[in-house]
């Protein structure tokens, strides 16, 4: 056996991680393209059966949904781009990123100019075939002044998209950032067929393997396997129908009776209930996604870092993950960085925040005030059970002397109204795969989504250089400071990070389940299959 | 006859004016409304600058008037315009939606309707009779119930208990029609059952109004049979005020089943309707408000014209 | 019949009843409404059944059919038609004999008639029903019936439907249908009670002649017993659902053994004295040149010229739709005129009553003729009589009360009637309080507007002779718009005839009363009924002759 | 007193049920704090437990006792739905009565706009301004009352349109009286019996239409127990075959049946009362 087929074999049996893999494999001198096929034809050995149709339940998703990319904006609508399109790159299921469209990149040793070097022979839905040009008008759909994208800031950083022949893409960045490969994986991102520069984002063509049969914005989504797909060991069903079922005991019942054969949001409260009927399983990843309550570090009482931290012992996590969540979660330790995140500080690195009246009291006396009354806005448009999180809250703080004074906000126009201009507010976050990309969007000074209004210079400092570091573990070591520095000293409380609760029938069949997003990283249509 | 059709072509008219006004009422209470369709589309990701954009590219920064007469203008020559959120041809995209709609409520009324006319005529044969007082309590019941109560409990027994209609009315336009037809059957008997209680009552009201009439004494004194008095002589005059009450509960199952549509996963106008709302689709909501309200409108009329015909006394006057 | 002496065949008895009673239901209680009546009928026979308002006749006709109206059953006593027990026959049998053995013909054959079928249908529904006849002979039938009723185009009416067709036809048609099975007995319930008199009159002599011819049993219900002696062999005279006298009818009408017969009989002798106009400068009312119309029609009043002098009683005549309730309106103003004004004591009223002062409104009041909506239900007869007081002349509290104390007591009525709602008073008593109440205003024109019609003819009596009574007291003005001759006979000074909206004579009661008369006025005088069982031969005969 | 017990004693045992329910329901809406044994939004024990000792119901998704939640819920919406009936009434009746008295322009205007309203679904049109107006409780009474009164007028313009042409309407008119007069005390007093039917159906409808709102996410905003969103928070349960979310639902049943009993017979007894002459 040489040692390439151990891999391969430890990798089949799950014992490695395919980041582990692709990391050992590299060391023998692979290519990551290389490298990349071969664990998927490792995966394959593992498996799967062709054919089926996948009825997918979703509870999301409004008849305004739009195919184009850039107005994704439901769960609905971001599995089915995934679905339908590929990235230059993929968050794997097991959290590490893999090459899609593009078969490798480059980066200068500044991280400044990625090179990405486009796999060849890919073919849209449409036939045409996939070229450098069709990239750079797929990118650019997202940037410049009249971009109306929600993917505009994360396009941001790129200064010049330049296509260097038929398979080559240069990317220059505004400033040096390791992490780019990852951010072009977002969902928004999906590289479309170009005519003259100009990308067609409406028409739904795609490089996936399923091509658009139909679609009925709000009702269902009928997909097709493309036959001429180049991904092996990937979309096993023949076809596939993506229903939107907005209220959940529908949902439910629709699983249960057989009509679906898999829903995401599963109701956390009868969950338990669900997962005793035996044609249904229940699945959950834990992921980057997590509420946070963020204040305005800007503005008194939240500019004292005492007042925060008393604000962050006053807090009962524990209870909140029981009574909102029921338990589907994981408890926050006041940074946004996940557990699937590479650079997570353990408990060992950075101590995790507990309840403590005591210490909740400290802080305030130090801050030199004796009790504290402060306004929580907070509306279910911000998360489901935000308000009731709110009240369990003012609870908690009661016990430390700090009154809560929970304002309930109306949900429409909440993310225009309240967030980002009330003082200390309900928030949720999709989270990002990777640190920097997380701190740059909303922690990093001036960035228009810091919500904390929060400025830490030596915060900021780790910020850049961290972002183009390459080497491994001084990259760590950054983060970790950076997390703790967010933890002890920024304006955000994060009492938790939610689970993406799915129900599956169980002939459903999958392998480790993506957590990056809901549905296996919006991928469940393209990896999984019939047992 | 030109009565009847003068009086169509005023009452058309004067639908038009409805029309107009409501379409200026749902405009101005969607301009009232926080937000529009840039921030709900854009959400928490929506920036200053790509708010602009956006509003830029779907005309949202023109004045509102501006807005509301070219829409009017668009209106005045066919022409509803597109969905501001994916640029569908509203037509287009309400036709469908409606055509869902329609067949709903189609399929609801054909169970509802001969169902409670039919009891109706019966409870009032039968008046104060176990039958009569039976029927009544049930009915009754059922209207009591709120819809979602009355959709919950069916689904518990005939989806999921015993399986024998589908839970989600999923209809998909390539469905055959009998299999859309099965389909829609839990929806249609939630609806039935909520509005065969209105229709029924109403029948059976009417009828019994009549029967201290004297013509219905006559009809006694001339020896005729309980059910040719009944059939033959109340229900006919009885008509008009079923006729409303059944145009009212048909222009229900048209307008007024965004509840059902919800718990079936129906694809219905409803649904497109509150979307529409919540992401401030102004042409969107617009068109389906005009929609329900040229339904309620053409349904009163027809309910009038019919009224007229059942009655000799209008179709001939002297 | 009974003008031919009682010469034709009586036959064998028909119907038999012994000891009838019936009950009726009224606040959750069961009281006798008929208190066990017998009643005899032979074969060709006609009784006529008389009595006021809830004397029972309707009743006791419709029991004949061995049925009872919702709200009412038969509580004892037996009814036996040609054999069969009525009250013990089951509903089948019962079913059979209506309308096929004995008919029925309604008071308003307007409303007994279904509106939703045409005539002809309807006539040969109880034959086809009852498997007599096919439909297309019954058709046959009905057109002959029709002929012989002399409805106009006999082979075409039938196929409209009841409103397309007067009221005389429609009860003509109605007397057609119930003869389609050439039943043995037709129960006539008061059908020309709600015709015009010269309408009645036509009707009268259909219904007489074809059942003369046909030989059918007829009980004939009738509160007029001018009518009922045109039409009957024997005459039963009823009250409160006892029977009061039977007889003969030329007996009866000759000797009346009891009081309430010789009531019923002298009831449309009152006359009032002829009074002499007192000459004055202006009339105390004067309708000048006066056409109106309801929206943009035709004119229902065209130029009406009227003086209405101080202290008189003008009565205004004329059959329905002769425009003279809506002369009261445009007097009123309720209606304003299209053209043509309105003086009260030589001052013109504005058209509309919104536009009058509260004195020219007082001055000028009005008595309905239905007691029953004139009166709101929700108010006590002290709020009804106590509104004018206080609002035209301002009276507090104590002299209200005093006030309406006298004044029930001007109206025959005991003090404590204050305390009553409407529902709890006779249609007579209604009546007084509506003239209480236009009294109470201290008016010096009432306007009554068929204020007796609605009521039994000794209770509008009654209320003549109080109207008389308050003019001669307080000489107050009254403007009387009726369509009955025996009431203008009764309280009039002046009469005006009105026909189509226009007045085809006016005068002294007496001018009018004696001939010459206008044509129309001649032909109303002589359609009212007489209490002489020979009028109605008498009169065709002399029509006929004129022709 | 005792024409009260006649009564009663007449009324068929449907309407006697009906009355009763009625009355047990005012009751509780009253004493809903003594009643209780927990606190309104009160978290008592853990999620589902079932029905036993503690919690007769048992507890509702958050822990709440389900019987405190019942409860209050009837308090909650009996009383909104009260107000709201009672609000829709006046302004519906006023209306209603007013053009009819006054008919002519007045009339037609107020028919017009009336049929504008109407033309606008209901619950469509609900969903509008409370998405405008937010779903405060003052809110949603005014809003559903404004839309429940276009019913109402209808109601009250066919029902007083057969009063105004009655001589005595035409005798308060031809003495001079003020319109509030005549509408006051000639036409609303005759034209009370079908509005108080109609009230206790529309208090039904409207209870009806709160527990659809809530339904769809714009009733009344939780904690606040009331019976529509009780039945949404708990539905999925439904799937699992447990009745818990079928209680309140079925409360809303049985007050709305206890109603239309009472109405069905009030209508029986004033109608009735015509017949007989």
């Amino acid at each position: 056996m040489t040692e390439w087929d151990h891999y391969c074999k430890l990798l089949e049996r799950g014992k490695i991680s395919r980041r582990e893999f692709m990391g050992r494999t590299a060391a023998l001198g692979l290519t990551t393209a290389l490298a990349t096929s071969l664990a998927a034809k490792a995966a394959r050995a593992a498996t799967p059966k062709k054919g089926g149709t996948l009825r997918l339940g979703i509870g999301h998703g409004s008849t305004t949904d739009t195919l184009d990319p850039a107005t994704y904006e439901n769960l609905y609508i971001q599995s089915l781009g995934g679905a339908v399109h590929n990235k230059l790159t993929e968050v794997g299921n097991t959290g590490d990123l893999v090459p899609e469209l593009a078969e490798s990149w480059e980066p200068t040793p500044d991280a400044k100019v990625w090179t990405f070097k486009l796999r060849k022979g890919v073919e849209f839905h449409n036939g045409k075939t996939l070229e450098a040009a069709d990239v750079v008008a797929s990118i650019n759909h997202h940037r410049g002044e009249d971009s109306k994208s929600a993917a505009k800031p994360i396009v941001d950083p790129i200064a010049d998209i330049k296509a260097d022949g038929k398979d080559t893409v240069v990317f220059t960045m505004k400033t040096g950032n390791a992490d780019f490969p990852f951010i072009i994986s977002d969902y928004h991102l999906s590289i479309m067929p170009s005519k003259d520069g100009k990308a067609d984002a409406t028409s739904g063509i795609g490089t996936s393997g399923y091509t658009i049969e139909s679609f009925e914005p709000g009702v269902r989504t009928k997909l097709k396997r493309f036959p001429n797909y180049w991904k092996e060991g990937r979309a096993h069903f023949d076809a596939a129908e993506m229903l939107v079922i907005v209220d959940v005991t529908a949902r439910t019942n629709a699983l249960t009776t057989g009509e679906i054969d898999a829903m995401d949001r599963v109701d956390l409260k009868t969950a338990h209930l669900l997962a005793r009927n035996k044609n249904v399983k229940i699945v959950e990843t834990s992921g980057t996604a997590h509420y946070t309550f963020a204040m305005r570090t800007d503005t008194a009482p939240f500019d004292n870092n005492d007042v925060r931290l008393a604000l962050k012992y006053a807090l009962d996590r524990e209870a909140l993950l029981k009574s909102i969540l029921r338990g589907h979660g994981v408890i926050g330790n006041d940074h946004p960085i996940g557990l699937s995140n590479r650079y997570h500080a353990s408990a060992s690195d950075l101590p995790q925040r507990t309840y403590d009246v005591d210490k909740a009291k400290f802080h305030l006396k130090k801050a030199g005030l004796s009790n504290l009354k402060v306004d929580l806005s907070a509306a279910d448009a911000a998360f489901a059970g935000a308000v009731d999180a709110a009240v369990l809250y003012k609870e908690h703080a009661a016990k430390a002397g700090i009154e809560i004074n929970v304002v309930r906000e109306p949900n429409d126009g909440y993310w225009s109204n309240v967030w980002l201009k009330k003082p200390w507010c309900a928030v949720y976050w999709g989270g990002r795969p990777t640190e920097d990309w997380m701190f740059s969007t909303a922690y990093a000074a001036g960035a228009p989504w810091n919500d904390s209004f929060w400025e830490h210079e030596r915060f900021n400092k780790l910020l850049i250089e961290a972002r183009a570091e390459l080497d491994e573990a001084k990259r760590r070591a950054m983060y970790v400071e950076m997390q703790t520095i967010v933890s002890n000293e920024g304006g955000v409380v994060v009492p938790m990070f939610n689970n993406y609760v799915m129900g599956l029938s169980k002939k459903v069949q999958h392998e480790k389940m993506g957590s990056n997003w809901s549905l296996d990283g919006f991928r469940a249509v393209e990896r999984w299959w019939f047992g | 006859m030109t009565e009847i059709l003068t009086m169509v072509a005023q009452r058309l008219a004067l639908g038009l004016l409805t029309l107009f006004v409501v379409s200026l009422i749902i405009f101005l209470g969607i301009e009232l409304l926080p937000g529009d369709l840039t921030e709900a589309v854009l959400g928490q990701s929506a920036t200053p600058e790509t708010v602009a954009a956006f509003r830029r590219e779907l005309g949202l920064d023109l004045p509102p008037h501006t807005r509301y007469f070219e829409w009017l203008g668009g209106i005045l020559q066919g022409d509803f315009g597109k969905s501001l959120a994916n640029q569908r041809e509203i037509s287009e995209l309400i036709g469908v939606r409606f055509a869902n709609t329609l067949f709903l409520a189609a399929i609801a009324a054909i169970i509802s309707v001969p169902l409670a006319v039919t009891l109706g005529v019966l409870a009032a044969l039968h008046r104060n009779s176990f039958f009569d007082r039976s029927v009544n309590v049930v009915t009754l019941s059922s209207i009591s119930f709120p819809e979602f109560f009355v959709a919950y409990i069916l689904i518990l027994f005939l989806a999921v208990n015993v399986n024998i209609f589908p839970s989600i009315s999923n209809v998909s336009p390539d469905l055959g029609f009998w299999e859309r037809v099965y389909r829609v059957m839990l929806p249609a008997l939630t609806l039935t059952l909520v509005v065969v209680a209105h229709m029924m009552r109403m029948t059976r009201a009417s009828i019994i109004n009549l029967l201290a009439s004297p013509y219905i004494e006559m009809a006694n004194l001339k020896g005729l049979s309980r059910s040719r008095i009944i059939v033959h002589h109340a229900l006919p005059n009885a008509l008009a005020p079923i006729i409303n009450v059944i145009v009212i509960n048909l222009a229900y199952l048209v307008v007024g089943v965004v509840i059902v549509e919800v718990v079936f996963v129906y694809p219905g106008l409803g649904q497109l309707f509150v979307d529409s709302v919540i992401k401030r689709d102004v042409p969107v909501v617009q068109g389906s408000c005009l929609i329900f309200a040229a339904t309620y409108i053409l349904l009163n009329l027809t309910a009038d014209v019919l009224s007229i015909l059942s009655n000799p006394r209008l179709l001939h006057p002297k | 019949m009974s003008t031919d002496g009682g010469k034709h065949e009586m036959g064998e008895v028909l119907l038999e009843m012994r000891g009838l009673r019936i009950e009726g239901q009224s606040d959750e209680q069961w009281h006798e409404i008929v208190n066990g009546i017998d009643l005899t009928l032979r074969r060709g026979e006609v009784l006529g059944l008389i009595g006021e308002s809830g004397a029972g006749k309707s009743t006791i006709g419709i029991a004949s059919m061995g049925f009872a109206r919702p709200g009412c059953r038969i509580s004892g006593g037996t009814i036996v038609f040609d054999g069969i027990d009525m009250t013990a026959a089951s509903e089948e049998t019962k079913r059979e004999i209506r309308g096929s053995r004995i008919a029925y013909v309604a008071q308003s054959a307007a409303a007994s008639f279904n509106p939703a079928h045409k005539l002809i249908d309807q006539y040969s529904e109880t034959p086809v029903q009852h498997g007599i006849l096919k439909a297309a002979e019954a058709e046959q039938d009905a057109k002959d019936l029709y002929r012989r009723l002399q409805l106009p185009d006999p082979d075409n009416i039938g196929y409209r439907y009841p409103h397309q067709v007067s009221g005389g036809q429609l009860q003509r048609a109605m007397t057609a249908m119930a003869m389609a099975c050439k039943p043995d007995l037709i129960v006539f319930d008061e059908p020309t009670t709600a015709l015009d008199v010269t309408t009645q009159i036509e009707v009268l002599a259909a219904i007489k002649d074809v059942v003369r011819q046909s030989n059918t049993a007829a009980i004939y219900i009738t509160h007029d017993l001018a009518v009922v002696a045109q039409m009957a062999d024997r005459i039963m005279v009823l009250r409160y659902g006892d029977l009061i006298e039977e007889g003969d009818a030329r007996e009866m009408l000759a000797n009346p053994k009891e009081d309430y017969t010789r009531q019923l009989v002298a009831v449309r002798t009152y006359k009032k004295e002829d009074a002499a106009a007192a000459a004055s400068e202006r009339p105390l009312l004067d309708v000048q040149d006066v056409s109106a119309a309801y929206g943009n029609t035709l004119l229902v009043l065209q130029d009406i010229d009227l003086q209405v002098e101080r202290g008189r009683t003008v009565a205004i005549v004329g059959e329905s739709g002769s425009g003279k309730s809506t002369l009261a309106r445009a007097i009123t103003g309720l209606l304003p005129p299209l053209k043509g004004k309105v003086l009260f004591d030589g001052e013109e009223l504005p058209a509309s009553y919104k536009a009058r002062s509260r004195d020219q409104l007082r001055h000028l009041q009005m008595i309905y003729q239905m007691p029953d909506t004139a009166l709101n239900p929700r108010q006590k007869v002290r709020d009804v009589i106590g509104r004018p007081l206080s609002f035209y002349l301002g009276m507090d509290s104590q002299a209200r009360e005093k006030r309406i104390l006298e004044l029930l007591d001007m109206i025959e009525l005991p003090a404590d009637f204050a305390d009553r709602y409407p529902g709890e008073l006779s249609g007579g008593q209604k009546q007084r309080i509506c003239i209480a109440r236009a009294l109470a205003a201290n008016p010096e024109v009432i306007i009554c507007d068929e204020v007796t019609s609605a009521l039994d003819q000794l209770v509008a009596e009654e209320i003549l002779k109080l109207l008389q009574r308050l003019q001669d007291d307080l000489g107050v003005t009254y403007l009387f718009i009726t369509h009955d001759l025996a009431t203008v006979k009764a309280i009039s000074d002046e009469i005006v005839v009105m026909l189509q909206g226009r007045i085809v004579e006016q005068g002294e009661k007496h001018e009018i009363l004696t001939p010459p008369h206008h044509e129309y006025t001649e032909l109303l005088l002589s359609s009212v009924p007489e209490m002489d069982p020979d009028w109605l031969d008498g009169v065709l005969e002399k029509r006929k002759a004129a022709q | 007193m005792k024409q009260l017990v006649k009564l009663l004693k007449s009324a068929p045992p449907t309407a006697i049920f009906g009355l009763l329910v009625i009355v047990v329901y005012v009751f509780v809406a009253f004493f809903a704090p003594v009643l209780t044994p927990y606190g309104e939004s009160e978290i008592v024990g853990s999620e589902f437990e079932p029905w036993g000792e503690g919690f007769v119901l048992g507890t509702d998704n958050l822990g709440r006792d389900m019987l405190t939640r019942l409860i209050y819920g009837a308090r909650n919406t009996i009383g909104i739905a009260f107000a709201t009936t009672c609000l829709a009434f006046l302004i519906g009746g006023f209306f209603g009565l007013l053009a009819t008295t006054l008919g002519g322009w007045v009339d037609q205007v107020l028919a017009r706009v009336v049929d504008v309203l109407m033309a606008i679904p209901t619950l469509i049109f609900a969903l509008l301004i409370l998405t405008i107006l937010g779903t405060s409780i003052p809110v949603l009474i005014v809003v559903i009352a404004v839309l429940d009164s276009t019913r109402v007028f209808r109601l009250a313009r066919a029902v007083s349109m057969n009063v105004v042409v009655l001589d005595f309407v035409e005798a308060a008119r031809l003495r001079g009286e003020r319109i509030w007069w005549i509408i006051g005390r000639e036409v609303l007093p005759n034209s009370m019996p079908p509005l108080v039917a109609e009230f206790g159906l529309r208090f039904c409808f409207v209870f009806l239409f709160i527990s659809a709102l809530s339904f769809l996410g714009l009733g009344l905003q939780p904690p606040t127990a009331d019976w529509g969103s009780m039945v949404r928070d708990n539905a999925t349960l439904i799937t699992y075959g447990d009745i818990t979310p079928l209680l309140p639902a079925g409360a809303i049943a049985l007050l709305t049946v206890g109603v239309n009993f009472v109405v069905d017979w009030f209508l029986h007894k004033t109608s009735g009362l015509r017949d007989e002459h």
